[in-house]
């Protein structure tokens, strides 16, 4: 590296200098900057994403190439996928990486608020815009134009219909006590936050008897989960990551302890991995997010997520990354690449940035509907409500609420 | 004799002064300067280890508190003061003084204790700064961001005067009574307080030096990075790959350290990068052969000769 | 919810003691700092992982096959580097690292084969569902966990005070150097007990899936250090002392989580510093401290 | 010179760069009984842990009953009957009765429960308080234990290294007769001391200095050299 960095000094300067004359000419290769968590905690959330954006460039290739506008022909694609084996600090350094050396001329975010806020700040200052998979910190798109997320909402308004079913169904249904547990990262505590701000309007009928953050690492949750129940509550909302998930529902399990209301993020979002690691058993009446993985959304651009799922699983057969949400995330963010690449006048940022604001509201994958709000904010589709029923060796997942998506009635655990 | 060690004291400088340089003047060849300052970064790191390590033999597993307690030092003096940077890089060694000066009791334990004691210190400075009921004062598990005071080249040359100083204090302690005084303790430490070595001031100086060079490295690198995690400043990776370097190369030399970063970091950074298991593997396999087989690092290859390394 | 803490926490605890016992033994016996303590026990787990997946064995099943394996590796493990290593100046010291050298390579093998996705084997193989033991519900993994440590515990202390060669054992412990005089012949003595001490981390870790819910092949620095506060509190080199370190490890862990949750990881940390600097000798005495 | 049981000659050990040994020798007969005398830092200790194999002979070769054992482990040494008791001479965390059990490891179990009832039979100090603590014990009964435990493993050798240390005059007295009791019987003794009460025993004296060997002889020829009597006789003086 070193030695690179040397012969950098003398390399470069004739190569600044060449650049802007060979700038009209189509490149060989258009380069696709990403990383990916291969280890650590933001691995099950990372790798769907990258084999989800790996299938679409080698059948982009297996193809010719992506269309690009600028150029008006298909140019190959290259995508450059480090692993930041989910440190920041190494994610950091790679992502300058990206940009200085690699010079790529389309920058993925890591998935996940985590790995994903370091880029931030690095992108802007290159003025690189970064396409961001499922990074839904609130903070990252306030007054940044370098940005844009593509396949999450973002997440101060995932636990939206939580709420809004609970004050509905719930109180009618009796509930009444709820009781809050979650991960202390950008993605779970923005959204415990925006839940605590929804639950708490004066005429709810809700009230919060139990409110703890944990750190994202928490494995055990047995403590926990007895210190929950002692505050009795009819509602219990946890908010974690997978392994958060896993840890939770097997404990919760062990425990023997039952509530009416049962609320996790990933069954619905990584749900062959849930299952695999808690049992449909463990799963059963589960309330959850419904993302595309569960629903049907008609895609004008790309396959179906059924197709999809075919395909994925045929590519990555024995990689031991289960199939879920985030390979959609993955594959949603390739459309989106290809979609402005199809779109670009050139590839300068400032362009690349113009053709993806102009997809909003327009462009329709196995994701459902893109659409960003002005600041580059992801608010196509809210994740509506479902509940988990086990369904021979597998789960099924029913749509509870908003009333008028409902594919079937919510299941109350009895008090 | 005092000839000879003072030209010693020259050559050694002029070294530390060749480095600096070199680090100084690679980013305007090399464009990916946050590359460059995890080089300043740890060539400051492994030298204020090289400090307590080489010439105490004490071996600081939780070294990189120090580090945690300089970044957030800086980052809290911004955040809530709004210090300008240079302010707060002396908080950032304050901060991680005060640390030094609260753990000073663990010099009491000998080698394997003090070395699991210091790591269980730093996790509890890591616990404390992360929790989530301190969130109004350090952000808590949500890190960071200090977009404001954020200046990438600016930032960068303070990293490298903060090399500059921990390699002044590394040619100082090979070149002066103190640090002779310090390495007669390390040798054989009754002998040395009967020949009138203060052994417990002797040590609590080297402590506090090196805990100084790490708050300053650190309060650098938060300046430098400017979002950060409690779980990227507590990195245990930092006191790991310092400690490796040192061995590495050599403690209680100068271009030890030196030799340990230039050589294992240029390979993390081409192997690491791709294939971070394999790396890990010859991270390991590297340090136990070395305990095996050179356990004074590299350049015992020389001294084992006669040669003198700097 | 305070009986329950303190109840939890004696049966969490003596699976402490099962994750500590093989660390203090080798210290005990060999003065070294065995830093890959944690590294054996995520292999354990990952045996007890796979020998379910692909075979359906029983944990207590794969804890006995564990236990030989891990005997067997142990021996030329300990052949190849401890030898070595106890001849040179400082070896304490440098065992930590030297071990610390082996934790990397064990942990990178084990991502290079296994993949660093979390495992889990389903809970219901040790019952599902709580059991109830004096009035207080429990996990049923924690009782399993409670009591293999407690019949691990047993079956090394009729090993270390029934047995010729666990009295020989206890002769090198109480001094190395009066035992070489004695002609014991300590390689093998030695040898064996890091064999017994890697395979009591092994069946730890056939446990661990149950009692912390997922395996990974990068747990073992986290419980290395779990395992050495456990046994900086019993005392350090009396392998029998690491039942008293594993319990007070174990309820006042599950004190502070219903009490205290959030400084919950704050514990085995202080508890660390804090019984080093004021009694480091812990109950049988042995001088720490230098200066 | 050689003896038919034990002879080290020309050896030459140390430690690290620092050579201790330079050409040291002894020899011993069967039932003989020979005191290797020197001074403090003369390298007694040294010179006895090459014989047990506890520090390698750069130089120079050991032979026992016979065979070369330059190069053998120490428990094979004992194995053969070569005992050694340390100054320490005892394991002070274990009890009496395990001290014994150590010694004689090598020992039949029978066998070695006769001879445990013999020497519980010599030494009533020990037989009163079997399962106590080594580390309880006096100087004086440490000493007897670590005899005992020595002659445990039924050996044809016992070398020991200053039996003397950290005992009162009264003691002394105490491990001089018990020896002597042994040597009766027909055990081969070294014993390094620089107390020359131990003469008592001694059928030939070695003398070392400065890692080699100065003298050599019966206790009467030391007497007669003047020089050296005053040296050692001297010093027991002042």
């Amino acid at each position: 590296m070193l030695r690179r960095a040397l012969l950098g000094l003398v390399a470069l300067v004739p190569l600044a200098l060449a650049r802007p004359v060979l700038a009209a000419e189509a490149p060989s290769e258009i380069k696709i900057g990403h990383l990916h968590a291969g280890s650590g905690p933001y691995a099950s959330i990372s790798m769907p994403v990258y084999l989800g954006l790996k299938l679409w460039v080698d059948q982009t290739n297996a193809s010719g190439g992506a269309f690009v506008k600028a150029f008006n022909k298909k140019i190959p694609l290259k995508l450059i996928s480090y692993d930041d084996q989910s440190s920041t600090a190494t994610a950091a350094t790679l992502y300058n990486q990206l940009i200085t050396q690699d010079k790529v001329d389309l920058l993925v975010a890591d998935s996940g608020s985590v790995l994903t806020s370091v880029a931030v700040p690095i992108a802007r200052e290159h003025k690189q815009f970064l396409f961001d998979p499922t990074g839904t910190g609130a903070t990252f798109f306030q007054n940044n134009p370098y940005i844009a997320l593509l396949a999450d909402p973002v997440s101060t308004i995932w636990p939206k219909y939580i709420a809004d079913f609970l004050k509905d169904d719930g109180v009618k249904a009796g509930i009444k006590k709820v009781a809050l547990l979650y991960s202390t990262n950008d993605f779970t505590g923005t959204q415990a936050t925006a839940l605590r701000g929804f639950l708490k309007t004066p005429d709810s009928g809700l009230e919060i008897v139990y409110d703890q953050g944990v750190p994202t690492n928490t494995s055990s949750y047995t403590v926990l989960i007895n210190n929950i129940a002692a505050a009795d509550p009819d509602a219990v909302i946890a908010l974690g990551y997978t392994g958060n998930d896993i840890a939770f529902l097997r404990n919760l399990q062990d425990s023997g302890n039952k509530f009416r209301f049962l609320f996790a993020i990933y069954p619905g979002i990584e749900t062959d991995e849930l299952v695999k690691n808690v049992g449909p058993q463990g799963l059963d009446g589960v309330f959850t997010y419904v993302t595309s993985a569960a629903i049907a959304y008609k895609p004008e651009v790309g396959p179906t997520e059924a197709e999809f799922r075919k395909m994925f699983e045929k590519a990555n057969a024995g990689s031991g990354v289960a199939y879920g949400f985030n390979a959609i995330a993955g594959y949603t963010t390739a459309l989106v690449l290809q979609e402005t690449l199809a779109h670009a006048d050139s590839l300068s940022q400032a362009d690349l940035r113009k053709a993806v604001f102009g997809l909003s509201g327009k462009l329709k994958t196995l994701d459902g509907t893109f659409e960003l709000d002005e600041h580059g904010a992801q608010i196509g589709e809210i994740t509506p409500l479902g509940q988990v029923h086990p369904e021979g060796k597998g789960v099924k997942i029913t749509v509870v609420y908003p009333h008028d998506l409902a594919t079937g009635k919510p299941v109350f655990g009895k008090p | 004799m005092r000839r000879t060690v003072g030209r010693r004291g020259t050559g050694d400088l002029l070294i530390a002064l060749v480095v600096t340089a070199i680090m100084a003047a690679l980013p305007f060849g090399y464009s990916n300067e946050l590359l460059l300052f995890n080089f300043v970064t740890f060539l400051a790191l492994s030298q204020g280890l090289n400090v307590l390590y080489g010439f105490t033999g004490y071996l600081p597993f939780g070294y990189v508190g120090f580090f945690g307690a300089g970044a957030y030092g800086f980052a809290l003096t911004v955040m809530h003061l709004n210090w300008p940077p240079l302010a707060a890089m002396a908080a950032a060694g304050v901060a991680a003084l005060i640390l030094a000066a609260i753990l000073t009791p663990l010099l009491r334990l000998s080698g394997a204790y003090f070395a699991i004691a210091s790591l269980a210190a730093a996790q509890s400075v890591y616990e404390i700064v992360a929790n989530p009921a301190l969130e109004d004062v350090t952000k808590g598990p949500y890190g960071v961001s200090l977009s404001g005071v954020f200046a990438p080249m600016f930032s960068y040359q303070v990293g490298v005067a903060v090399l500059l100083f921990s390699l002044v204090v590394v040619v100082w302690l090979r070149n002066s009574r103190f640090g002779l005084a310090l390495q007669a303790i390390r040798e054989d430490t009754v002998s040395a307080a009967m020949a009138g070595v203060s052994v417990v001031r002797g040590r609590t100086i080297a402590w506090l030096l090196s805990a100084l060079i790490a708050g300053l490295v650190g309060g650098v690198y938060a300046w430098h990075i400017s979002v950060f995690y409690p779980d990227t400043a507590f990195n245990i990776q930092f006191s790991i790959f310092a400690t490796v370097f040192v061995l590495f190369g050599g403690a209680t030399t100068l271009i030890g350290p030196i030799l340990g970063v230039v050589i294992l970091y240029g390979v993390y950074n081409t192997i690491g990068i791709t294939v971070p298991q394999y790396f890990q593997l010859i991270y390991g396999v590297l340090i136990v052969a070395l305990v095996l087989f050179l356990p004074n690092g590299l350049v015992s290859l020389a001294t084992r000769r006669g040669i003198r390394v700097p | 919810m305070l009986t329950h803490a303190l109840f939890g926490g004696l049966l969490f605890g003596l699976y402490f003691t099962l994750v500590g016992l093989g660390l203090n033994l080798i210290f005990g016996v060999m003065r070294i700092v065995n830093l890959a303590h944690g590294d054996f026990l995520m292999l354990g787990a990952f045996a007890a992982y796979w020998l379910f997946t692909l075979f359906g064995l029983h944990p207590l099943v794969a804890a006995v096959a564990v236990l030989v394996v891990f005997v067997l590796v142990g021996l030329p493990i300990y052949y190849l580097i401890v030898p070595r290593l106890l001849v040179s100046r400082d070896s304490e010291m440098l065992s930590i690292i030297l071990f610390f050298g082996l934790s990397q390579i064990i942990e990178a093998l084990a991502s290079i084969f296994f993949g660093t996705t979390e495992r889990s084997i389903p809970g219901r193989v040790l019952g599902t569902g709580p059991v109830r033991i004096l009035g207080q519900s429990v996990p049923s993994a924690w009782a399993f966990g409670a009591a293999v440590s407690a019949v691990a515990v047993i079956l090394v202390y009729l090993y270390l005070y029934r047995t010729r060669l666990g009295t020989l054992t206890r002769a090198v412990m109480v001094s190395r150097d009066e035992a070489l005089a004695t002609g014991i012949d300590v390689h093998r003595v030695s040898a064996i007990a890091f064999g017994i001490g890697i395979a009591l981390a092994g069946i730890a870790g056939v446990f661990e899936p149950f009692m912390l819910g997922s395996v990974t092949p990068a747990i073992g620095g986290d419980i290395t250090i779990a395992a050495f506060a456990v046994i900086v509190v019993g005392t350090l080199g009396n392998p029998l002392g690491t039942v008293l370190g594993g319990i007070v490890y174990g309820v006042s862990l599950l004190l502070m989580q219903t009490y205290l949750s959030s400084w919950a990881n704050l514990l085995p940390n202080l508890l660390l510093i804090g019984v080093l600097l004021i009694r480091p000798e812990g109950l049988l005495g042995r001088q720490v401290r230098r200066a | 010179m050689t003896g038919d049981l034990l002879t080290a000659s020309g050896i030459e050990a140390g430690y690290g760069k620092v050579q201790v040994l330079w050409g040291a020798g002894v020899a011993v007969n069967e039932r003989e009984s020979v005191v290797l005398l020197g001074p403090n830092g003369a390298g007694k200790t040294t010179f006895l842990k090459v014989l047990l194999g506890l520090m390698p002979a750069w130089r120079g070769a050991v032979r026992f009953a016979g065979d070369d054992i330059t190069r053998m482990r120490t428990d094979h040494r004992v194995r053969r009957g070569l005992a050694y008791m340390s100054e320490i001479g005892v394991f002070t965390g274990l009890s009496i009765e395990e001290n014994l059990r150590i010694g004689g490891q090598f020992v039949e179990r029978a066998t070695l429960r006769a001879r445990t009832e013999e020497l519980y039979g010599i030494f009533p100090a020990l037989a009163e308080r079997k399962s106590a603590l080594a580390g309880a014990l006096s100087g004086g009964q440490r000493k007897m234990l670590g005899i005992a435990k020595a002659l445990a493993a039924g050996p044809r050798l016992l070398v020991m290294d200053e039996p003397s240390a950290g005992l009162s005059p009264l003691f002394v007295s105490q491990v001089i007769e018990v020896l002597g009791r042994f040597r009766e019987s027909g055990l081969a003794l070294l014993i390094a001391e620089q107390n020359v009460a131990f003469l008592d025993l001694a059928d030939r004296v070695f003398t070392l200095e400065a890692g080699r060997v100065g003298f050599e002889g019966t206790v009467e020829a030391l007497h007669a050299d003047d020089a050296l009597h005053r040296a050692y006789f001297g010093l027991e003086g002042s």
